[in-house]
């Protein structure tokens, strides 16, 4: 082989060398790239009777399989691969652990087709809603089995973002962790028009940022003559050029990131599009987008702007408190629980962001505790709100759910476990991660941002709890929704955040070593 | 002092006392309809298999010798982040155990009249796994050996609380009640979480032991911070001042609620709090000061509240918030108090479940009733209720040998032994809240029991079913008797000196100079009260306008005079304590939901669902953004 | 060209020329894309911008990037765009009328304090040099020989070495991008295809104008598509000229009829409005 | 002339664009904005790509210009979606998502 390389290169001096990679590095993301292309091959050569069965069983096959890789990896070298475009070290394979488990659970949402005869998604997304052929193709059983390479891709993107260690990378896997979302977002079966608004929204705005991305990282090239985050790194102290050119390129950067991850004021589109997307595909959202966009976050900031920490670290602190306070106080009026849990969302954003403003090595450990914790449960409540079902489907309006812990005590009793989670109290996993952000953020000097971190988690405690109490203690309305069964997917996706939960609040250790062994990142 | 001996034995089963509450309300929570047929059996059953087995480890306890006395019972480790490993344990010692056995005890009979109380609740089982959870809970926040389990059990006995408030959330004032006992309560939680926060901070472990090892190397500054952060935790939950307002909304809750969480525990966790934190306190005199201020404050402002109520209930609460001072008060005395305040605390565990039982049985023999005016008379038709409520009544004013007059008398003794101006000053206000307790209690009493019945004429006032009588007949007992078994030749604090520390003082002597003069305040108040409650009818309407209700009664010359001389101003006070917490505190607090809740409302239509404005503001925050990092960056 | 040489700050003159020349243009054009009512007047001032960028590109010595950028942004993207614009109906105009309250004054604001920070931001740069690309593109080797290369050589090299996973990880977006068009605009067929013979039925049964429309008329002087036919009866026919070819004319102040003719000009401007076929 | 003129220019541009994002109303004219921001920093990275001397930026910017064409598909593929359900192209139109 070697010979061969090197008689081309003599017969062709101009012959460009191939480039090494180091293809079980990166072999978890080729996996579920390789799946998602695959299932667009499915969608081309297999009949349609067999395309939901076929691609179910491919992407979860996938899913297991790259996280395998992501397990065998483990015991690999932390160095940068692929022509030092990705870092191979811990966080990167925690948090691609992290995102192909949580992607499983979303997966079998997806999937799931139990609750009743209509499935969250639409039958054909070029039918206009409404209309006699969108019925007909409903009556014919269709599906709109393109969603899955369509979430593959955007695992796929979710996976490479926090990996990349150049900005280039970094942005193209913003943009394949995205677009498929845009997509996906405006899928509902019901309720079209606030789907595809939704999907609207979120390209329109999400495309807006990463503009500003773009444009960001074009001003940090200008000033590192790199986009490597090693060289950026570097070049923070070398540089003869005027600093002026890397903040603003930093916080145009940064801007985008906060974007993706709901900080405020960049988190205008998460209620509007958590509310109108498919449920299964908000949860995807909810827990992978966050994951992939903290990942990435930590990365850009503790490896190629370290070194401007000072600077940066005031503004963080402003927005995370605005973030907390926003998600917080807004959550209290909310009447639509996917609405309800968007702004929760936001404040848990803030919370982590307490964490990272600590620019600690605790900081980065607890933020990787809290995003599992978080995800789980956030993937888990998504299921229940997805099985309150009434003759319109989704039962979304808070006053619909109304006795729903005398009807279905389980349901509603699982669905209370994950508000307690949110609320950060025991037995669950969301005291440890608060517990270990807030820690982290006491430790690195950031008191003030721990005690609105406190003052708003008690305020967010208020309203998840309003909704328990609504659930428990009054009698449910006659006409009231009923909480389908789960079906064996969507079961199974339950109990998996269940599990986690509860195994994540009783002995968080492991995960918190885990967590801990994996930082601090590659610099 | 401090050291600890691991379980063996009845002891290594220590979890069982509350896994049995726990999984018991577990049942009765998720079961659904299926439990209703025997919820609430099962729902009596857990406390009293709790109780049998506190009792038996109680037994076992004593017959250690003193040193021994301490076990602990590790659960499991616990590493929870990295460098601490909280050792989730168990302790039982003298302090837990006297509280496992009040809880699963007075818990059990309370559970036991609840059976009745609650017939004809269709959610009686619902009620009951509550009650478990409750149980479950508060026995957690006691047999916890480190402040971890602690705040788990205190989160824990608020969630319960706040569902029982809300029980009957069909009612609006319930459901408001209901909120503001959770708001006003996680002021004073935070306190508690930041205390523990600090202290791990400071030294490293949450477990008492450690903690309590570790304070005598510590800055008097930080303990003393931990100390003022420790009452503002027991402030929320033992509804003192400044903090106290949610207590009489929460009378909202059914009767046995009532009885079991705002008179018997939960607001007792406060006093336990800072018992178990004696050697932090011992250390921190500025906290411990407050601590006594607190409780002086409190007794005062409770027991005149008292004065004012007119709803049984409402009085009651009043006067537990003013007995809850006591022990405040007692506790922030130091090792002098800290046996008299657990002892007054077991005690009033006893007549106040039991005035509260009676209460709630004169309630379910009048529709209902709370309006104290409207009552009168009602010995005759139940002649139980009044007895045991009478016996209640002996021992909340301190009659001499029945149990509250050890106890109370003790604490106002050992509040003037402190000596100095404080000592002076604290002790004089806790003589004068026994007089008006006196006071007030009496009147309760005379007003419902005796004088005219004042009830409607659909009303036909009977005795309670013996499932509810019986209970009250053995909080009666345990009224008449726990005094003796507390503190008869000093038996109670030597009992708990190993874990609140040994007093110098002699055991208290019940004929000394202030128990004479308590004595005195007491037959004052009761005299005061039977000559304007029983030698006068009471009026079926308040008398709002008391200024022409004078004049109307001119003839009783001396009653006006009493009323003008002694009444007006009193009233007054009254009115002006009352408004003070109408307005002011309740007004903070609902203001503050009102704030949070008005606030969001407005804040949300910042979302206008246009795409522009989204993109438009965050435009606005790039630009501030960037505009900030340039400044920071000079 | 030498590769040793060190491109001072300053350019050749003809580059500022050219700059100086369009430059301003690029920044008209750019204004045309935010104020032009008329959407597709906006695309084709966009579609300036972008050749313009592309004749910049070439003149920064990015050949191959001039040329992409002609290729796939002018010629691919902007034809999208257009061909979108013509899909959701050209005749789209804007209203001016601003409705969201303050949005315009916040909008300048907010614009002009960005701008202000994105010049301080790169003006504080301190960029004194300016390298050039002649070592990039034609780099020496060891013994100071100028290797084989030119821009798009180098540009490969780069692409294929480098940037190798980020150029294969596009080909993800790029499959992303197919199917989603894909998905948003297929439709399998559902229902039976109708036949002639239903089709026919049901554009008899309605009714409506079972035959073509007639053609516009031409005349002796007029033989343009806004002239309407003549009817047996001598006046004019309301569908024989489209609705859209009626509005232009009217716009343009061109009356749709011959005024010598003007007997039908009432007739053709009420059915200016009906006609919806 | 200095390089630096050409980072203005793109300052401006971009800025134009941003601008145009909040004042217009027709979601494909939104999005040509947009795609003028994209342009403007894609005129900065071949500027600071003769400044720095290497080819980086070109590399960068041709990645973009591959990005940007993707999203140009999927993003009017949304909008005509849009469309043609509600049969109207303006951003302000799609406004059942609020508060």
């Amino acid at each position: 082989m070697r010979l061969l390389a090197a008689f081309h290169a003599a017969a062709n001096p101009n012959a460009i060398p191939a480039p090494h990679i180091e293809y079980r590095a990166i072999l978890p993301m080729l996996i579920v790239f390789g799946v998602a292309c695959v299932g667009v091959l499915v969608e081309a050569f297999v009949p349609r009777v067999h395309r939901a069965v076929t691609q179910t069983v491919l992407a979860l096959a996938g899913l297991v399989a790259a996280l395998v890789a992501v397990v065998a990896n483990t015991g690999l070298p932390r160095r940068l691969v692929v022509q030092s475009a990705v870092a191979a070290d811990g966080p990167t394979l925690f948090i691609q652990g992290t995102i192909l488990a949580l992607s499983i659970g979303a997966l079998l949402l997806i999937a799931d087709r139990s609750i009743g005869a209509d499935s969250d998604f639409v039958a054909q997304a070029a039918d206009l809603p409404g209309t006699e052929q969108e019925r007909a193709s409903v009556r014919a059983g269709l599906r709109q089995t393109e969603v899955f390479p369509l979430a593959m891709f955007a695992v796929a993107g979710m996976m490479l973002f926090p990996a990349a260690n150049d900005l280039v990378l970094a942005f193209v896997a913003l943009e394949v962790l995205s677009l498929p979302l845009y997509l996906l977002a405006g899928m509902a079966r019901r309720r079209r028009l606030l789907s595809q608004e939704a999907a609207v929204k979120y390209f329109l705005l999400g495309a807006f940022s990463s503009a500003f991305f773009v444009y960001g990282l074009a001003l940090v090239y200008g000033y590192a003559k790199s986009v490597e985050y090693g060289d950026i790194a570097t070049s923070l102290t070398s540089s003869d050029r005027g600093d002026s050119l890397v903040i603003v390129g930093l916080a145009l950067i940064g801007i985008s990131l906060l974007f993706k991850l709901s900080g405020v004021p960049f988190h205008w589109w998460t209620p509007d599009v958590y509310q109108g997307a498919p449920t299964p595909i908000t949860a995807f959202m909810a827990a992978g987008t966050k994951v992939a966009a903290f990942g990435a976050l930590l990365r850009v900031f503790f490896v190629a702007f370290g070194g401007l920490a000072w600077d940066w670290r005031p503004v963080v602190w402003g927005v995370a408190i605005a973030t907390m306070v926003v998600g917080a106080i807004l959550g209290v009026t909310q009447t639509d629980v996917k609405r309800l849990l968007a702004y929760s969302s936001i404040a848990h954003a803030g919370f982590i962001l307490t964490a990272f403003a600590a620019t600690t090595r605790a900081s980065e450990s607890s933020v990787l505790f809290y995003l599992v914790a978080y995800g789980f449960m956030n993937i888990g409540a998504f299921a229940i709100v997805m099985l309150v079902r009434d003759a319109d489907g989704e039962a979304n309006h808070l006053s619909r759910w109304v006795g729903l812990g005398r009807r279905s005590p389980l349901m509603a009793g699982i669905f209370a476990l994950f508000l307690l989670a949110m609320a950060g109290l025991p037995p669950t996993s969301g005291l440890w991660a608060k517990v270990a952000v807030f820690q982290a953020a006491y430790q690195g000097g950031a008191g003030p941002l721990v005690i609105v971190g406190v003052l708003a988690s008690a305020v967010t405690a208020y309203y998840y709890l309003r909704i328990i109490v609504l659930m428990f203690s009054q009698e449910p309305a006659v006409e009231g929704p009923t909480v389908v069964m789960p079906g064996a997917l969507s079961a199974a996706a339950i109990a998996l955040g269940v599990a986690v939960t509860i195994v994540l609040g009783v002995v968080p250790q492991t995960v918190l070593d885990l967590a801990d062994k994996a930082v601090p990142f590659l610099r | 002092m401090l050291t600890t001996h691991a379980a063996s034995g009845v002891f290594s089963v220590t979890w069982l006392i509350i896994a049995i509450p726990l999984a018991s309300a577990a049942v009765l929570i998720l079961g659904g309809r299926r439990t209703d047929r025997w919820g609430h059996l099962l729902g009596v059953a857990a406390p009293l298999a709790s109780f049998v087995l506190g009792l038996v480890e109680f037994a076992t306890l004593v017959g250690k010798p003193e040193v021994e006395r301490s076990i602990d019972n590790h659960v499991f480790g616990w590493t929870i982040v990295e460098g601490f490993h909280a050792d989730i344990g168990l302790q039982v010692d003298a302090l837990s155990i006297s509280f496992v056995l009040l809880i699963t005890g007075v818990g059990s009979l309370i559970h036991i009249y609840s059976i009745g109380y609650m017939a004809h609740d269709p959610k009686r089982r619902l009620f009951f796994g509550y009650f478990n959870l409750f149980v479950a809970a508060m026995l957690l926040l006691v047999l916890g050996d480190n402040y971890l389990a602690l705040y788990i059990g205190w989160e824990g006995v608020g969630l319960a609380s706040y569902l029982l408030i809300g029980f009957w959330s069909y009612k609006p004032s319930a459901a408001t009640a209901a909120k503001k006992a959770f708001v006003v309560n996680r002021v004073g939680d935070f306190g508690l979480s930041v205390a523990i926060m600090v202290m791990f901070a400071t030294f490293g472990t949450f477990s008492f032991t450690g903690v309590f090892s570790a304070v005598h190397g510590a800055d008097p500054a930080t303990l003393n911070a931990i100390g003022l952060l420790l009452l503002l935790g027991a402030c929320g939950k033992s509804a003192q001042v400044p903090l106290q307002s949610w207590l009489l909304d929460a009378m909202e809750g059914p009767t046995p609620v009532s009885a079991l969480i705002h008179a018997a525990t939960m607001v007792t966790a406060g006093v336990y709090l800072v018992a178990r934190s004696a050697p932090i306190f011992d250390l921190a005199p500025t906290a411990q000061l407050a601590v006594t201020v607190v409780g002086a404050v409190t007794l005062l402002f409770g027991a005149i509240i008292g004065c004012a109520k007119d709803d049984i209930k409402k009085a009651l609460a009043a006067s537990t918030m003013s007995q809850i001072g006591y022990m405040i008060l007692a506790v922030g005395l130091g090792p002098a108090g800290y046996a008299f305040g657990i002892a007054h605390l077991l005690t009033h565990g006893f007549f106040k479940a039991g005035l509260f039982l009676g209460a709630g049985s004169v309630m379910h023999a009048t529709k209902d009733e709370v309006d104290m005016r409207r009552f009168g008379g009602l010995a005759k038709p139940m002649p139980l209720t009044f007895a045991t409520f009478g016996l209640a009544y002996l021992a909340i004013i301190g009659f001499p040998g029945l149990s509250g007059w050890f106890t109370k008398d003790a604490i106002i003794d050992a509040a003037y032994h402190k000596g100095g101006t404080s000592g002076f000053v604290l002790g004089s206000a806790a003589l004068i809240g026994a007089g008006i307790t006196a006071f007030y209690m009496s009147r309760v009493v005379f007003m419902t029991f005796l004088g005219r019945p004042r009830w409607e004429a659909d009303v036909h006032p009977h005795e309670s079913p013996k499932v509810m009588t019986w209970p009250m007949i053995l909080l009666a007992v345990g009224s008449i008797g726990a005094g003796y078994v507390l503190m008869l030749g000093g038996r109670f604090a030597n009992f708990l000196a190993p874990v609140v520390g040994h007093s110098e003082e002699p055991s208290v002597q019940p004929a000394s100079t202030a128990g004479l003069v308590t004595l005195a305040a007491m037959v004052v108040g009761v005299g005061i009260a039977a000559l304007m409650y029983l030698r006068r009818p009471v009026p079926a309407v308040a008398p709002a306008g008391s200024f022409a209700t004078v004049a109307a009664r001119r003839d009783l010359y001396g009653d006006a005079f009493n009323e003008s001389v002694f009444m007006r101003p009193g009233q007054y006070l009254t009115r002006l304590l009352v408004f003070f917490d109408n307005r002011v505190v309740d007004g903070a607090v609902n203001g503050i939901a009102a704030f949070f809740g008005g606030f969001s409302g407005r804040l949300r239509y910042v979302q206008t669902g246009f795409v522009r404005s989204y993109a438009l503001s965050m435009l606005g925050g790039v630009a501030i953004l960037v505009a900030a990092l340039l400044m920071v960056r000079g | 060209m030498s590769p040793t040489i060190l491109a001072a700050m300053h350019t050749s003159g003809t580059e500022a020329a050219l700059f100086w020349i369009f430059g301003p243009i690029a920044v008209l054009a750019a204004l045309g894309v935010v104020f032009a009512r008329n959407t597709v007047h906006a695309a084709l001032m966009l579609g300036g911008v972008m050749l313009i960028l592309a004749l910049f590109y070439a003149a920064q010595d990015a050949p191959f990037l001039a040329f992409v950028q002609v290729i796939v942004y002018t010629g691919a993207v902007m034809m999208l765009f257009l061909f979108v614009l013509m899909l959701v109906g050209v005749d789209t105009k804007e209203r001016l009328v601003e409705t969201l309250r303050g949005q315009r004054l916040a909008t300048v604001v907010a614009g002009l304090g960005f701008l202000l920070l994105l010049i301080a931001g790169i003006g504080n740069a301190a960029i004194r040099t300016s390298e050039g690309l002649a070592n990039a593109n034609y780099p020496t080797n060891a013994a100071g020989q100028i290797q084989s290369g030119g821009n798009i050589y180098q540009v490969a090299k780069l692409i294929f070495t480098r940037y190798v996973f980020a150029f294969e990880v596009t080909s993800a977006l790029l499959i992303t991008a197919a199917l989603g068009a894909m998905v948003l605009a297929h439709r399998q067929r559902v229902m039976p295809r109708r036949t002639q013979y239903e089709l026919m039925r049901e554009r008899f049964v309605r009714g409506a104008h079972p035959t073509p429309l007639p053609g516009p008329g031409v005349y002796a002087r007029h033989n343009a598509v806004d002239t309407p036919a003549l009817l047996p009866d001598g006046s004019f026919s309301e569908l024989s000229v489209p609705t859209r070819i009626r509005e232009l004319s009217a716009e343009q102040g061109r009356r749709p009829v011959p005024s010598s003719l003007g007997s039908a000009a009432g007739s053709d401007r009420s059915s200016a409005e009906g006609d919806e076929r | 002339m200095s390089p630096m003129f050409y980072l203005y220019l793109s300052a401006v541009l971009f800025t134009l664009g941003a601008v145009g994002v909040l004042l217009r109303r027709n979601a494909i004219v939104v999005f040509m904005c947009i795609e003028l921001m994209l342009n403007a920093a894609n005129l900065a990275l071949v500027t600071f790509s003769r400044i720095n001397g290497n080819l980086d930026g070109q590399i960068i910017a041709f990645f973009v210009m591959v990005v940007a064409a993707a999203e140009v598909v999927v993003g009017l593929a949304v909008i005509v979606a849009v469309f043609r359900t509600r049969r109207s192209a303006s951003v302000d139109d799609v406004n059942l998502l609020k508060y």
